[in-house]
């Protein structure tokens, strides 16, 4: 008891007075313990990846980049408690990627914060986080995303969708939250004025990560006739769908948001669905560009698990642009407005830029299917032989969704 | 020493602690800490009105304070729009109202049985209400949850709100007022038969007292204060969101209250301070620290079912008969062992965890407590082990020492 | 239609057996010892996942054998050192030893074989098409499931209707506290119990795990899902545990099929006063449909349908 | 004068077993009244029907007049029928005192209450402590009751029953596993505490039976064959064979 309170007494006043100005200090709040860990661990390591790079060619302004890890346990309330954590530790920068829910926990968090703390500001970098809320309806001056949001996705996938004259008839089956549901209402808006000859047969949701058996949902999806399947899912969801579609010997296209997620290339594999599993990303490692396939081979033998968000790469090069640009990493409102509309050169190749409306970051998208690894390609995915393959290159510019935001800019 | 003055000592004690705290510790981080502290005490002393003073095991305690949580958020963005002249510090006692509310209507299911099927129909109770806030989405605002901002509010006497500081005394205020009430409430002829009910329930009813109905307000009592604890996590975090009245929510007040004591009033307060402090802060030293408190959990189960508050009330006779201090030979005689068998366990555990979970990505070389050791080599590993049996081998020989110390010193107290 | 009652009725009675192996042996423990076991979903994932590890190594015959067995001494050894210590502390410490176990064992299952899914797979002298029903197959693998499940129901019949054990038990059941004066040596009659629940939740998990997908979670999937079956049926009732489980799994099952909401029974009209409730459909709610069983049984009933004990 | 306590043909059957057959029986207030019978003559089950533990299947109970068939045991026992158990049956958490106080609660008009604290209540603290004294625990008061011996169980026991004040007590085998010494002293407790009230026991001890009841109901397969005084049933024909026949050594 007593050691546990020495050890409390001397965390807090170390935490208080920990202020040393040197590193410039970015607080990472993601999951890393629990189910969620892999997702958070795979971030943690990829942005630690592109800090390295920063650090090893000298740093910023003379001073080193440092992470902080902070586990928030996939919990909003957890996460404002741990982003408090890193503030106080000295971090002007959060990042954060898992879950919508903390997304927007965290955006509305950091505003008041800056807001109540004026002079104190910190800014937050979202590299994983796609409720299309963030860049419209709760759209922050503070918040920046690199990921594409789902309505950018849903539009890149449906123009897609649009030069395949074989699909006829698709089955919605989403996660029962507000990003499956989102996923749901974009693909049906979408596709009805891009292909309105498409006949949707079922618009299913089925409650977050609860559901053990999918065959229900399968003979259902069966029964309709669809040659198509548009889903969300995620995570255990997505493995089980997809193992249970094999096993009942259910023939159709998956047009999916995360079938590259934790255990879904396995199940794929597993459930022998060759290269008609799709998913819609932004950067595809088989046929980015050189230095992106020589970074990604890099990552991999150093952690052992694949580069899973290239866009980490490009938050990290930007903030670093932005920070030489601002020629301060303190004032971070002058960061931000640095930051706004500034354009890069992709990670995995292509032009890129931070548009300012809505601090969404727009890019080329990709579209892949998954099978056995063509020649020359050289990635492949959790030790299956297989690997992800580059159908579709969707242009920014047929990405572009229009905004919302009304975005309030500090004076 | 009268009953009454001991106890206004005890008060004005927790006061003076409460109010001088935040200028011990005062980076936000603490502030933050001890908000989430006082919000806990609150969370588990209502759930030890069940546990340990009605002898019901409920495992969906969380769903009242949730429920009062997405209440009063829905009250202060609507409070805050009409803009009606409640200041923020009278809100906690709308979460207190949805607590009644939530609390009569469920209990009144719930309530009719003791024993396994009250805990059953806590546990089916609280999936129903989780597993439905992700369908009702107009009141629970989905996943997301509903934000809410406590600055809005007409200034109490000049404070806003927006500080953490100023919501720590707020919080602190209610804590205090809560601690009061709640231990005022087992004093009463009520909170008597609440302890008749959890000992003997066929022979309270045998004295004129309805158990169902004993149970029933017991349960609604908890569930006012669960709703108190609910309001102030809104105000502290401006958000209210379904995570908070699932079942981990509910696991984790049950953690508290049975690893701080659920035999003694102060327990729960004690448990509430050292799980939220660890919940914060240990998953910054270990990753494997959900591993640690379910062992934490188990060890307590197993070994000192009264939890931290029983084993300190071992001591309090001691204590008042001057011979505490007789005990700290035999006591740092098994401390010895003690040491090296934690230090042995969690040495395996980091061990173990770097090898199977970290080894392949960030190599097996690893810092433990400052040292740098490889988790790939024999060497530390012997050491876990050795520790391990060495400190489990000699907690062996020391421990009818400390039980005869304990035993002798105990006899010549009670002389 | 007819294709989707066929496959849901399969689906449900699958589903409802898988239940029940759990359920039997959850029930035995109950009965003799007192204990709702938390942790016993947790050894139906112990025993998918030494499944997966000796059929990786030598095979899945191997270890369908196997698996069970070891989990069962798992449980054996969990009674012996753990719950035995706690007994004396009284049921509520029992239980709150299983609710801490399940969260040690789900943490330990995380560490020593990760948080994603892990490649348990169908053996390949099952991977085929049992039959073909309307252009939709059904695997043999799930044939092989319902038939072990089956398998072991009747021999779980035959012992306790024609072994003394089965009479030791029964007695158990209908006369708790009977056992110790039966003149048995109880704490071994006790191990042994937990040991034989915990290989039969084993065995499910074992025949389970390259079925539904074996990963950490699964533990915690199912064993609030086990919880309503048993105390559905009735505590300490091995018959209402059997009712259960079908019902549970049919009720599962068939839910998801429908898609009606109360806006398409009683017009928008009534729909739009419920809100969001108006509009969800009953697919929607298939998997919460058991906990509201639940509460309504206890409500109604709060024995359960077949249970004469309360505690 | 209307009985204290009227049993008219009440039945209880598990399952198919008919345990009490028929009972009839009637007594009087300020009475002292035993009932005997042999083992597994259903005395216990008798307690049980009329103080609402178990319900009858048949017949009627009446309290001072009143129906109470079917009650549940908080209602009977605020109609002023209280009762001891054969098992000792009390607070083991809780103090000596506290363990009468909460016998006490009820009676006083304090129910529920959650506005007062209970240590102020005088009237309740004073019967309290007056009937920890009478019962011969004042020694003990703040023991925990799970502590105390055997026979000082025993009297608390009888303490907790009568603290409510009830008119009509039922002892189920006050003395019984007691030594002689021990028996006596409760004999005298009965005998002090039962003055001015109606009590009901079960006995197997003949001679506190026959020194302290003032009738005597003999139950024999669930049914009253004689009810009279002490004097009478020593005489009595029927009971003899059936019952004292046995136990005559």
């Amino acid at each position: 008891m007593k050691k546990v309170f020495a050890g409390a007494v001397a965390c807090l006043l170390l935490c208080g007075t920990a202020l040393a100005a040197d590193p410039i200090k970015i607080g990472f709040v993601d999951p890393l313990s629990g189910g969620g860990a892999t997702t958070g661990e795979g971030g943690l390591k990829n942005l630690q990846f592109a800090v390295d790079i920063i650090n090893n060619a000298g740093g910023l302004l003379g001073r080193k980049v440092e992470i902080i890890p902070l586990d928030n346990k996939v919990n909003p309330q957890e996460s404002l408690v741990q982003a408090q954590k890193a503030i106080d530790q000295g971090a002007r920068y959060i990042t954060q990627g898992q879950g919508s829910a903390v997304a927007l926990a965290l955006t509305d968090f950091i505003s008041k914060y800056n807001e109540r703390n004026p002079g104190k500001e910190v800014l937050y970098f979202n590299y994983a986080a796609v409720d299309p809320a963030l860049t419209n309806a709760k759209c922050s001056f503070w918040h920046f995303r690199w990921d594409a949001s789902a309505d950018i996705k849903m539009a890149a996938l449906t123009n897609f969708m649009k030069t395949r004259p074989n699909i006829k008839k698709i089955y919605l089956i989403n996660q029962d939250y507000s990003f499956g549901q989102a996923v749901r209402t974009l693909a049906r808006d979408m596709l009805k004025t891009k292909r309105p000859d498409i006949e949707i047969v079922g618009d299913e949701v089925h409650p977050l990560q609860k559901v053990t058996d999918f065959s229900p949902y399968i003979a259902k999806i069966k029964a309709s006739g669809a040659d198509s399947v548009i889903t969300g899912d995620w995570g255990q969801d997505m493995a089980l769908l997809m193992k249970a579609g094999a096993e009942a010997g259910l023939q159709v296209d998956w047009y999916t948001y995360y079938a590259g997620g934790g255990g879904g290339p396995t199940a794929i594999k597993q459930a022998g669905l060759e290269h008609r599993v799709f998913d819609i990303v932004e950067g595809n490692a088989n046929s980015a560009v050189e230095s992106a396939q020589k970074s990604e081979a890099e990552f991999r033998a150093k952690y052992g698990i694949g580069l899973w968000y290239p866009r980490g790469m490009n938050e990290i090069a930007m903030f670093a642009e932005a920070v030489k640009k601002a020629g301060t990493a303190d004032d971070v409102k002058k960061v931000a407005s640095a930051l706004e509309g500034m354009k890069i050169t992709v990670f995995d190749g292509g032009e890129g830029y931070m548009r300012k409306d809505d601090h969404q970051f727009i890019q080329d998208m990709y579209l892949r299917s998954f099978g056995p690894l063509d020649k020359g390609a050289k990635f492949d995915e959790e030790n299956t032989g297989w690997g992800w393959k580059e159908i579709a290159r969707i242009n920014s510019a047929d990405t572009i969704v229009p905004t919302t935001c009304k975005m309030e800019r500090p004076n | 020493m009268s009953t009454g003055v001991k106890h206004f000592i005890a008060f004005a004690a927790l006061a003076i602690i409460l109010i001088a705290l935040p200028k011990v510790f005062v980076s936000g981080s603490a502030h933050t800490m001890m908000s989430l502290m006082g919000i806990m005490i609150i969370f588990a002393l209502s759930y030890n009105i069940l546990l340990g003073q009605t002898g019901l095991l409920s495992f969906g305690h969380a769903v009242y304070y949730g429920l009062a949580g997405f209440c009063v958020a829905h009250a202060m963005n609507y409070i805050a729009r009409e803009k009606i002249g409640v200041p923020l510090p009278f809100i906690p006692l709308i979460g207190a109202f949805a607590g009644l509310f939530f609390g009569a209507l469920f209990g009144l299911i719930s309530t009719r049985r003791a024993g396994t099927v009250f805990s059953m129909i806590s546990l089916g109770i609280g999936e129903l209400v989780a597993s439905s806030a992700l369908i009702l989405r107009s009141f629970f605002g989905g996943e997301e949850g509903i934000p809410t901002n406590r600055t809005k509010f007409p200034p109490f006497f000049g404070y806003k709100f927006g500080p953490q500081i100023e919501v720590y005394y707020l919080i602190a205020f209610w804590c205090f007022v809560c601690i009061a009430l709640m231990y005022a409430l087992t004093r009463t002829p009520f909170g008597r038969m609440c302890n008749a009910v959890r000992d003997n329930p066929e022979r309270a009813e045998f004295v004129g007292y309805s158990t169902q109905r004993v149970r029933f307000i017991a349960f609604v009592f908890s569930a006012i204060f669960a709703g108190v604890a609910g309001a102030l996590a809104t105000i502290n975090f401006e958000l209210m969101n379904s995570q908070s009245l699932g079942a981990g929510q509910s696991g984790l007040v049950l953690l508290m209250t049975y690893v701080g004591g659920v035999g003694h009033f102060i327990g729960p307060i004690i448990g509430g301070v050292i799980i939220t402090f660890l919940q914060i802060s240990l998953s910054d030293i270990t990753k494997a620290w959900m591993l640690y408190f379910g062992l934490m959990f188990i060890l307590v189960v197993m070994f000192s079912p009264g939890g931290v508050a029983g084993w300190l009330a071992l001591h309090q006779p001691l204590l008042k008969g001057g011979r505490i201090f007789r005990l700290i030979p035999a006591y740092a005689l098994a401390l010895v062992p003690m040491a090296m068998l934690a230090a042995g366990l969690i040495m395996t555990i980091e061990l173990a965890h770097r090898m199977l979970v970290d080894a392949q990505s960030d190599g097996s070389v690893m810092k433990l407590a400052g040292w740098t050791v490889d988790a790939a080599k024999a060497q530390p590993w012997m050491l876990a082990i050795g520790l391990l049996v060495c400190g489990a081998l000699g907690l062996k020989l020391a421990w009818p020492k400390v039980r005869e110390a304990f035993a002798a010193q105990s006899a010549e107290v009670a002389q | 239609m007819l294709q989707l009652v066929t496959f849901s009725t399969l689906n449900g009675v699958l589903y409802g057996m898988l239940l029940f192996m759990m359920a039997s042996g959850l029930t035995l423990i109950f009965s003799m010892m007192g204990v709702l076991n938390f942790a016993h979903a947790s050894f139906y994932m112990i025993g998918a996942y030494f499944g997966f590890e000796i059929s990786r190594r030598i095979g899945f015959w191997p270890a369908f054998f196997i698996a069970p067995v070891l989990v069962g001494l798992v449980g054996a050894l969990v009674e012996r050192f753990g719950l035995r210590r706690v007994h004396k502390f009284g049921h509520v410490a029992e239980l709150l030893f299983t609710f801490g176990l399940a969260f040690v064992i789900e943490e330990l299952v995380q560490m020593i074989w990760g948080k994603l899914p892990v490649d348990y797979r169908v053996p390949p002298s099952l991977d085929f098409v049992a039959f073909r029903l309307f252009d939709t197959t059904y695997p043999a693998y799930r044939m092989f499931m319902l038939a072990v499940a089956v398998a072991m129901f009747v021999f779980l019949l035959l012992v306790l209707k024609r072994t003394r054990v089965g009479l030791i038990i029964q007695a158990a059941l209908t006369h708790p506290g009977m056992v110790a004066m039966l003149g048995h040596d109880v704490p071994t009659v006790f191990m042994s119990v937990f040991g034989v629940g915990a290989a039969l939740a084993g065995l499910a998990g074992v025949i389970a795990g390259p079925a539904l997908v074996t990963q950490p979670a699964m533990a915690a999937l199912l064993g609030p899902i086990l919880f309503v079956v048993v105390v559905v049926g009735g505590l300490g009732s091995l018959a209402g545990a059997f009712v259960a489980s079908l019902l549970i799994g049919l009720i599962q099952t068939f839910a998801v099929a429908i898609n009606l909401s109360m806006g398409d029974v009683f017009g928008p009209a009534v729909a739009n006063a419920f809100g969001d409730l108006g509009r969800v459909t009953v697919a929607q709610i298939a998997p919460i449909i058991p906990y509201l069983l639940l509460v309504l049984v206890l409500i109604f009933k709060p024995t359960g349908l077949f249970g004469n004990r309360e505690s | 004068m209307t009985p204290a306590l009227s049993l008219q043909d009440v039945r209880k059957n598990f399952g198919p077993t008919e345990i009490i057959r028929g009972l009839t029986l009637d007594v009087m207030p300020r009475e002292r009244h035993a009932i005997i019978g042999p083992n597994g003559a259903g005395k216990s089950t008798t307690f049980h029907l009329i103080s609402g533990r178990i319900k009858p299947s048949s017949g009627s109970i009446r309290l001072n007049g009143a129906e109470i068939t079917g009650m549940a045991p908080y209602e009977i026992n605020r109609r002023g029928l209280s009762r001891s158990f054969q098992v000792t049956n009390i607070f083991p958490r809780l103090s000596v005192f506290e363990n009468v106080r909460c016998g006490v609660l009820w009676s006083l008009g304090y129910r529920y209450s959650f506005w007062r604290f209970v240590d102020k209540l005088r009237d309740a603290n004073e019967k309290a402590h007056a009937i920890v004294e009478e019962i011969g625990l004042g020694a003990r008061r703040h023991a925990p009751a799970g502590i105390l011996t055997y026979a000082e169980q025993r009297a608390l026991e009888i303490g907790v029953t009568i603290a409510g004040g009830a008119d009509v007590v039922m002892l189920d085998e006050p003395t019984a596993g007691m030594s002689k010494a021990e028996t006596e002293q409760a004999v005298a407790l009965i005998r002090k505490i039962s003055e001015g009230r109606t009590l009901v026991m079960v006995e197997h001890d003949m001679s506190v039976v026959f020194g302290l009841a003032d009738r005597i109901s003999v139950l024999v397969y669930g049914q009253i064959i004689a009810s009279d005084t002490p004097q009478a049933i020593r005489q009595n024909k029927a009971v003899r064979e059936a019952y004292l026949g046995e136990e005559a050594h």
